[in-house]
């Protein structure tokens, strides 16, 4: 396959010029396509943002859904077909913000997709204000002051969750984006990859320049199965490791635990009861 | 000392949270079926574990009646705080049964018999055993033989092993001896009459009757979030899962509940919640999401009284307002308030149908009184269930917001077929891509909106009249109030008056203002302070219903108080 | 070539967003206002920050307009797009006025004026002065002095830096020389009559008019979630929080935002949010707590098109039915929507007075065309701003909820007083603890609906009859179609029709129905697919307004849009 | 002060004999007592379940919210009026399921209030389902098959979010989940509290003696401020230690960043403004 397969003719991308979401759409295109991933098997699923407008560009089956509110969705299309790949893609505002306890508690489902978080530390697409990840003393036409929240870890609170699969990646850094984004994919459970993404409109301090200064890789001797370890990485602020931090492929996925799957794994979605047992559930109704 | 002698007695039982309560209600409707009667409960109870008072009304008769009555021919009172919670609604005819402990300070005018029932259950072993021993006395009292009684105790206690079952079949008899004994001293049930039939009948909960109703309509996914009165309706559904394929889910909270299964149904699952007011305010969002994507689920709203957090073990009917209209934007919707139990199946049954159909949501609203009731009933109807399917497979260049004629686009899912399907929350084009053409808008809002109505309006069920329809008094009701309205006009056995029952409660049936106009005066009751459905009425036809008996304290209309309201009603 | 002489012009600025067509606005309507002309202004515009097609529309005028018209006199375009986007509004009066790339392929039967804008733009350093050389154009040919242009320059550009300030004036200067070049083509508002008073007037946002109401109101507290078009209120607040102590806070979520500001509210700080229909259907559990505890607090909703995400950057009046049934129960409310800036303020001030004076929820309902329009008015009239103040400091056995005959409990704050202030969501007794007593229930449902709306009812603000009342033609509306309405009336200049806007929705105002059964024949204009404000008036009335004009596109009504359904509906 | 001057009379308390939540009320009456806090002065705030009826049960200012939604108030009370001490007291479900993105984003606020919870690890006031915390297999009407989403872990989120306050107590140890909530009172920011609290009608797993036989009080040689070191311990999940894992006495709380109370203690509620600001502030309204 190739990158141009999930192309969408006319489509009338809606993104400022030189916007970092342009380098995050170009490398997924591109790993789908080595992957051998058909669009009629994907199906990608967003919030409302600039990063939640991405699945538009791309060739694929798409839920777009509420602000905040796209792994719900996300999670119960896998489940409720296995065989589809689901991706979920949205930006810092919508997964971490609105969409928070959703993050938190479907980590803990282990549902086997990946969740793409544009991190641009700001709110794109309302032009503007703070996100959570928004960093300290950052002035905004809502935070007139400048944040003094401390920032959302969404990496140390994956960790603290016990996330399958945790990482970072850098938009410009495409070959390296890509390779995280192919592992995330093939990765059996929860995956993500939290990929800091310049917006050149509303973040003026957290630029091209700024990412390229305060992010490095994390080492290859770095071992993702210590989640000790991980956690701390996660936690460093001087400058941001990026790379996978963590990893464990021995959780078992949400699908995989819930019993309609146990002994069959046709999809739910072709599945029909039968009258059969219907009528003796209603005839075991004589009695409560 | 006896009972009024009538063809239907009520017997209600009251004690705390934690005594049992509920399993002599669970022994008893069983063993008054199993022995060929008719019978019906309800209960009223607090928002605790422990403690409190709570009660159960059953009652054993010949017709076939479903619905709650003020009157107590019997009480059975498991705590001392039973006589003060009920005095209302005792009087000279009540027969009051009790530990001599618990009706110490019993008012002189009562009528009262002593029960050593908590006092035996100490010498069983323990307190635990008084509910079991009540039942026993109750079914002596009302002439069920003891083998009925002794199988349903090993039923219900089989999965907690022979030694439990043993000691409650002990206690069971202990009870039976209780009755014997009560027995020389008052004659029930002589007027009852006993139907053979019965024994084969079902005997439900509204929350069965709308559960196997979801089942039958083929339901696959529900997430939902525990909330009294609907966390029955999803525990039944838990509970089915294996059997019916069903993945039932309980979310963080209840926006992932119902974005959960608006996202399974885009997948291929005929999905749904349950929820209650507080809860389904929270999901008002997702429910314009479903209108906006056109994506098919089914709502259940097992309404009580609010607003926030209110009364959450009580009943109410305030939530219609709150359906009716809920959602930002415009985009239709079909509501029901079942009746009774046949009405439930086959509602539900039909709600994931029509969601389908018309790819909309779809809400049932239930309440407390309703969901938690139990009646015998000759069967359900299975001959009209049938899963009707809607889904496409996709050819290549799928346009799942197609503009056709009718405002129907076929509906395809992710997977199956060459297309893609591509659904979207901002306005978008017929491929489901965000757009900005205020013309396609224009068109969208009308198939979303006026033409699915428009469809919708032509299979609306009609209004159920009961009574003639020479009536000069017509009285109207929607969801929950059915039985007692009903048996409150077979009170009155009068020609005069008919009854106009809601099934459907939007959209408003179409020729309900004939029904009106028919009547020379119009009353209508409705559990909530505003008369909610009374106003809809009236924002539909312009009608004004002439009285509003409206009820709000958290307890279901009595039949009684129908009966009351509708005499005075006669009488002006 | 020439315009059509009028005493009133049109201006429409249409490009793409990122060119700053908001920049050449604010210099407008600044210049045009100190220049002595009424003026006005209303947007449309995309949901995005780059690229795609918006539009600005400025009227300059002797009389005082303030609607939005079809009718463009003048059109600047600033990208090729911009003729397509508004060809249904250009005819052959419409002076065109661009580059000649950007007017290439351009109609022949239309009214073209080349001027080098992006051009000169290129030349004096970049694209970016595009912005600031067009409104030089546009106001050399409003005859607005430079010294005035270059003035509201410098004040805009100050904070930029002397750097920008030099070059945008450069750029104002070139626009002003292509100006005087093209005048000579062209000769404009000749008819235009200027009235220096006009110079000392206020010019303002809709968001403006309310916030300053707001913060006159004594808001001291705002927590809420960004989304269009509430967005501006909430910067408005935050960045006056300065100098009035009011303590702007972005919530985590819209949830979070309205159980904040009640906490905030019940600790004794006016409180508010803003946010719209989606944001605010999440809201609906907390307006249920504030209704049950009793806690007032202000909501602000701006209304967009929905449902769900909808058309985030465009109007509607689609929220008043999700407003008017927001909550799960039964509570008094006030709903507003100010249809100018006069009543935009005093509402917005009253709001917090009413919420603290019944201890309810009260309603501001705007829309995105009201909040991003632009006019200006003489004054606001601070006379009647007052701070009524009713907390009580607590005695010692305080009881929050009281019963009262009125059903207003005096209503103490934490810290204040000897007593503690105990609310709660459940069901409570006076002191505010969770009781289940039935009879209290009632009594408390009496109270926070009843007896609450009561008295509400005897200070609902009248609506406004605009024209005689001697009316054949009843026109209604409500919020933001005001202006447009009124004008419209205006130009039709027939004593048969009058207009009865409703600046408060809920409750109605009692003798709404006189007005309506005065008329022969009534209509009214809504912004939205179903005609909820003409449904809820017959849910109040029973009356059936004869015509409902609705339009749901996601644009305000126009001028002539109404004067057309008049027409026609006078010629029936 | 004596813990007396905490009682309600006549107050209809609605546990379950034997309870977890009567340890808590009266340690914690005890806490407010030796704290000398006043009634008057004191703001209780809680949702809805067991835990969340505490405050009906002790003498003082309450604020009962909605189901999961304690903590927006809870913070606001003390932003609005920051002379009270406030206290959210609430369960695991409430705080860590409905409630679980004001939990997060609260602690990146850093508010000076106390945050206790009942965790019972089951939904008592519905009945028994399944919480946040239930651990894994727990069997419940809605669970039939038993829980197996990863439990939530309050302490190592807490801790990732850089919490400044990050206990764990359990009830049954009333001196010291005294001596815990002590210094969480007295700690100047956010202070979490987590109790291990038997429901001894719904969860029948972690009963009584399963507590006391699965936890551990933290060595007197664990130090607090090492933020890595308590992220290890909160994960530990053989025996759950107890005590205090993180605090950080630095970080300046949510009243002390709010820009109105930079040069002005006064509480909010009692400020009004200046009628020539806002003549002034309209007066400017001649221009933009
Ligand atoms: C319920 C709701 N609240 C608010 C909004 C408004 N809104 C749309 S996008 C957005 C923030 C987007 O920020 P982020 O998720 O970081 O995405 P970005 O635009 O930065 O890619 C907000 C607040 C909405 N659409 N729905
Ligand atoms: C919005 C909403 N959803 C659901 C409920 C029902 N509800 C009340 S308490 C509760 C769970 C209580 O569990 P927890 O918070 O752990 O408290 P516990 O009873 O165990 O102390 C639920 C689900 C509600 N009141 N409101
Ligand atoms: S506003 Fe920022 S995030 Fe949005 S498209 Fe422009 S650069 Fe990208
Ligand atoms: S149900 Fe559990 S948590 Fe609730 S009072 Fe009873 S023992 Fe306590
Ligand atoms: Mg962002
Ligand atoms: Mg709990």
């Amino acid at each position: 396959m190739d990158a141009k397969d999930f192309d969408m003719t006319g489509a009338d991308v809606a993104w400022c010029p030189g916007c970092g979401n342009f380098l995050i759409l170009k490398t997924l295109k591109e790993t789908l396509a080595e992957m051998e991933i058909k669009p009629e098997n994907l199906v990608l699923v967003s919030g409302i943002g600039q990063a939640g407008k991405l699945p538009h560009y791309l060739k694929c089956n798409l839920f777009n859904s509420l602000h905040g509110r796209s792994l719900p969705p996300a999670v119960a299309i896998k489940a409720v077909n296995p065989e589809l790949t689901v991706i979920d893609v949205s930006g810092d505002g919508c997964s971490y913000g609105e969409g928070g306890n959703h993050f938190i508690h479907n980590i803990r489902r282990n549902p086997d997709i990946t969740n793409i978080v544009h991190n641009n530390m700001v709110y794109g697409l309302t032009k503007g204000q703070a996100s959570p990840t928004s960093r300290s003393k950052f002035k905004t036409n809502l935070q007139v002051e400048g944040v003094f929240l401390e920032p959302f870890n969404p990496l140390s609170i994956a960790i603290a969750l016990r996330a399958s699969f945790v990482a970072r990646a850098y938009c410009s850094d495409t070959e390296q984006t890509k390779e995280i984004l192919k592992k995330a994919i093939e990765h059996k459970g929860y995956a993500l990859v939290d990929i800091f993404q310049p917006c050149v409109t509303f973040n003026k301090t957290n630029t091209y320049q700024w990412f390229k200064e305060n992010t490095y890789y994390l080492e290859e001797s770095h071992n993702p199965t210590d989640i000790n370890q991980a956690f701390k990485r996660a936690m460093e602020t001087d400058k941001l490791p990026l790379g996978i931090f963590y990893m464990d492929n021995d959780r078992k996925t949400f699908e995989e635990n819930l019993e309609i799957y146990y002994d069959d794994k046709t999809p739910l979605y072709k599945r029909k009861y039968e009258m059969d047992k219907l009528k003796s559930l209603i005839e075991s109704k004589k009695r409560l | 000392m006896s009972l009024k002698s009538r063809d239907d007695l009520s017997i209600v039982l009251c004690g705390e949270a934690g005594q049992g309560i509920q399993t002599v209600e669970g022994i008893l409707v069983q063993a008054i079926k199993l022995a060929g009667y008719n019978v019906c409960s309800s209960k009223e109870y607090m928002s605790r574990v422990r403690g409190g008072l709570n009660s159960t009304e059953i009652r054993i008769s010949s017709k076939r009646i479903t619905a709650y009555v003020d009157r107590m021919d019997m009480l059975l009172a498991l705590n001392e705080g039973a006589l003060e919670h009920l005095k209302d609604r005792i009087n000279s005819d009540t027969l009051i049964i009790g530990d001599d402990q618990q009706l110490k300070t019993v008012n002189q005018e009562y009528n009262v018999l002593k029960a050593p029932i908590l006092q035996s259950a100490q010498e069983l072993g323990g307190i635990i055993f008084a509910n079991v021993i009540a039942a026993g006395v109750l079914s002596n009292l009302l002439n069920i033989h003891s083998d009925v009684f002794d199988q349903i105790i090993r039923d219900m206690f089989q999965r907690k092993g022979e030694e439990i079952v043993k000691k409650d079949i002990k206690a069971g008899q202990k009870g039976y001896q209780i009755g014997d004994e009560l027995s020389d001293s008052i004659k029930i049930i002589s007027k009852i009459d006993k139907n053979p039939v019965i024994k084969d009948e079902l005997l439900l909960s509204g929350t069965d009757a709308v559960g196997l109703g979801c089942i039958a309509g083929n339901c696959k996914f529900m997430a939902s979030y525990p909330m009294t009165p609907s966390t029955s309706l999803q525990i039944f559904m838990a509970h089915h899962g294996e059997d019916f394929d069903i993945l039932f889910e309980q979310a963080e909270d209840e926006i992932a509940a119902l974005n959960m299964s608006i996202g399974a149904s885009y997948a291929g699952a005929r999905s749904m919640i349950a929820t209650s007011g507080s809860g389904f305010a929270l999901m008002e969002e997702a429910v314009g999401l479903s209108g906006m994507t056109e994506t098919p689920v089914v709502i259940y709203v097992g309404q009580r009284p609010g607003p926030a957090v209110g009364l959450p073990t009580r009943t109410a009917q305030e939530d219609l307002n709150l359906t009716i209209f809920s959602g930002p934007g415009e985009f239709a919707r079909i509501i029901f308030a079942p009746g009774n139990f046949q009405e439930a199946f086959k509602i539900s049954h039909q709600a994931f149908n029509l969601a389908d159909k018309y790819q909309i949501p779809v809400f049932i609203l239930s309440d407390q009184y309703f969901a938690e009731s139990y009646y015998n009933i000759p069967s359900l109807d299975l001959s009209d269930v049938e899963i009707e399917d809607y889904i496409i497979k996709t050819p290549e260049n799928y346009r799942r917001y197609n503009l056709t004629a009718d405002g129907i686009s076929p509906r395809g899912i992710p997977g199956y077929g060459e297309g893609v399907v591509v659904v979207d929350s901002d306005e978008h084009d017929e491929e489901g891509h965000i757009t900005e053409d205020l013309q396609i808008r224009t068109e969208m809002v009308n198939k979303r909106y006026h033409k699915k109505m428009k469809l919708i309006e032509k299979e609306i069920i009609a209004p159920e009249l009961i009574g003639g329809d020479g009536y000069d008094i017509l009285v109207i009701g929607w969801g929950s109030t059915y039985s007692t309205i009903k048996e409150a006009l077979n009170v009155l056995g009068s020609d005069e008056i008919s009854f106009l029952h809601f099934n459907q409660v939007y959209p408003l049936y179409s020729n309900t203002l004939d029904y009106l106009e028919n009547a020379d005066k119009t009353i209508i009751f409705e559990n909530n302070a505003s008369g909610q459905f009374a106003k809809f009425i009236k924002m539909e036809t312009g009608f004004n219903i002439d009285e509003k008996i409206l009820k709000y304290n958290g307890m279901p209309f009595s039949v009684e108080e129908v009966v009351k309201s509708l005499e005075s009603l006669r009488g002006l």
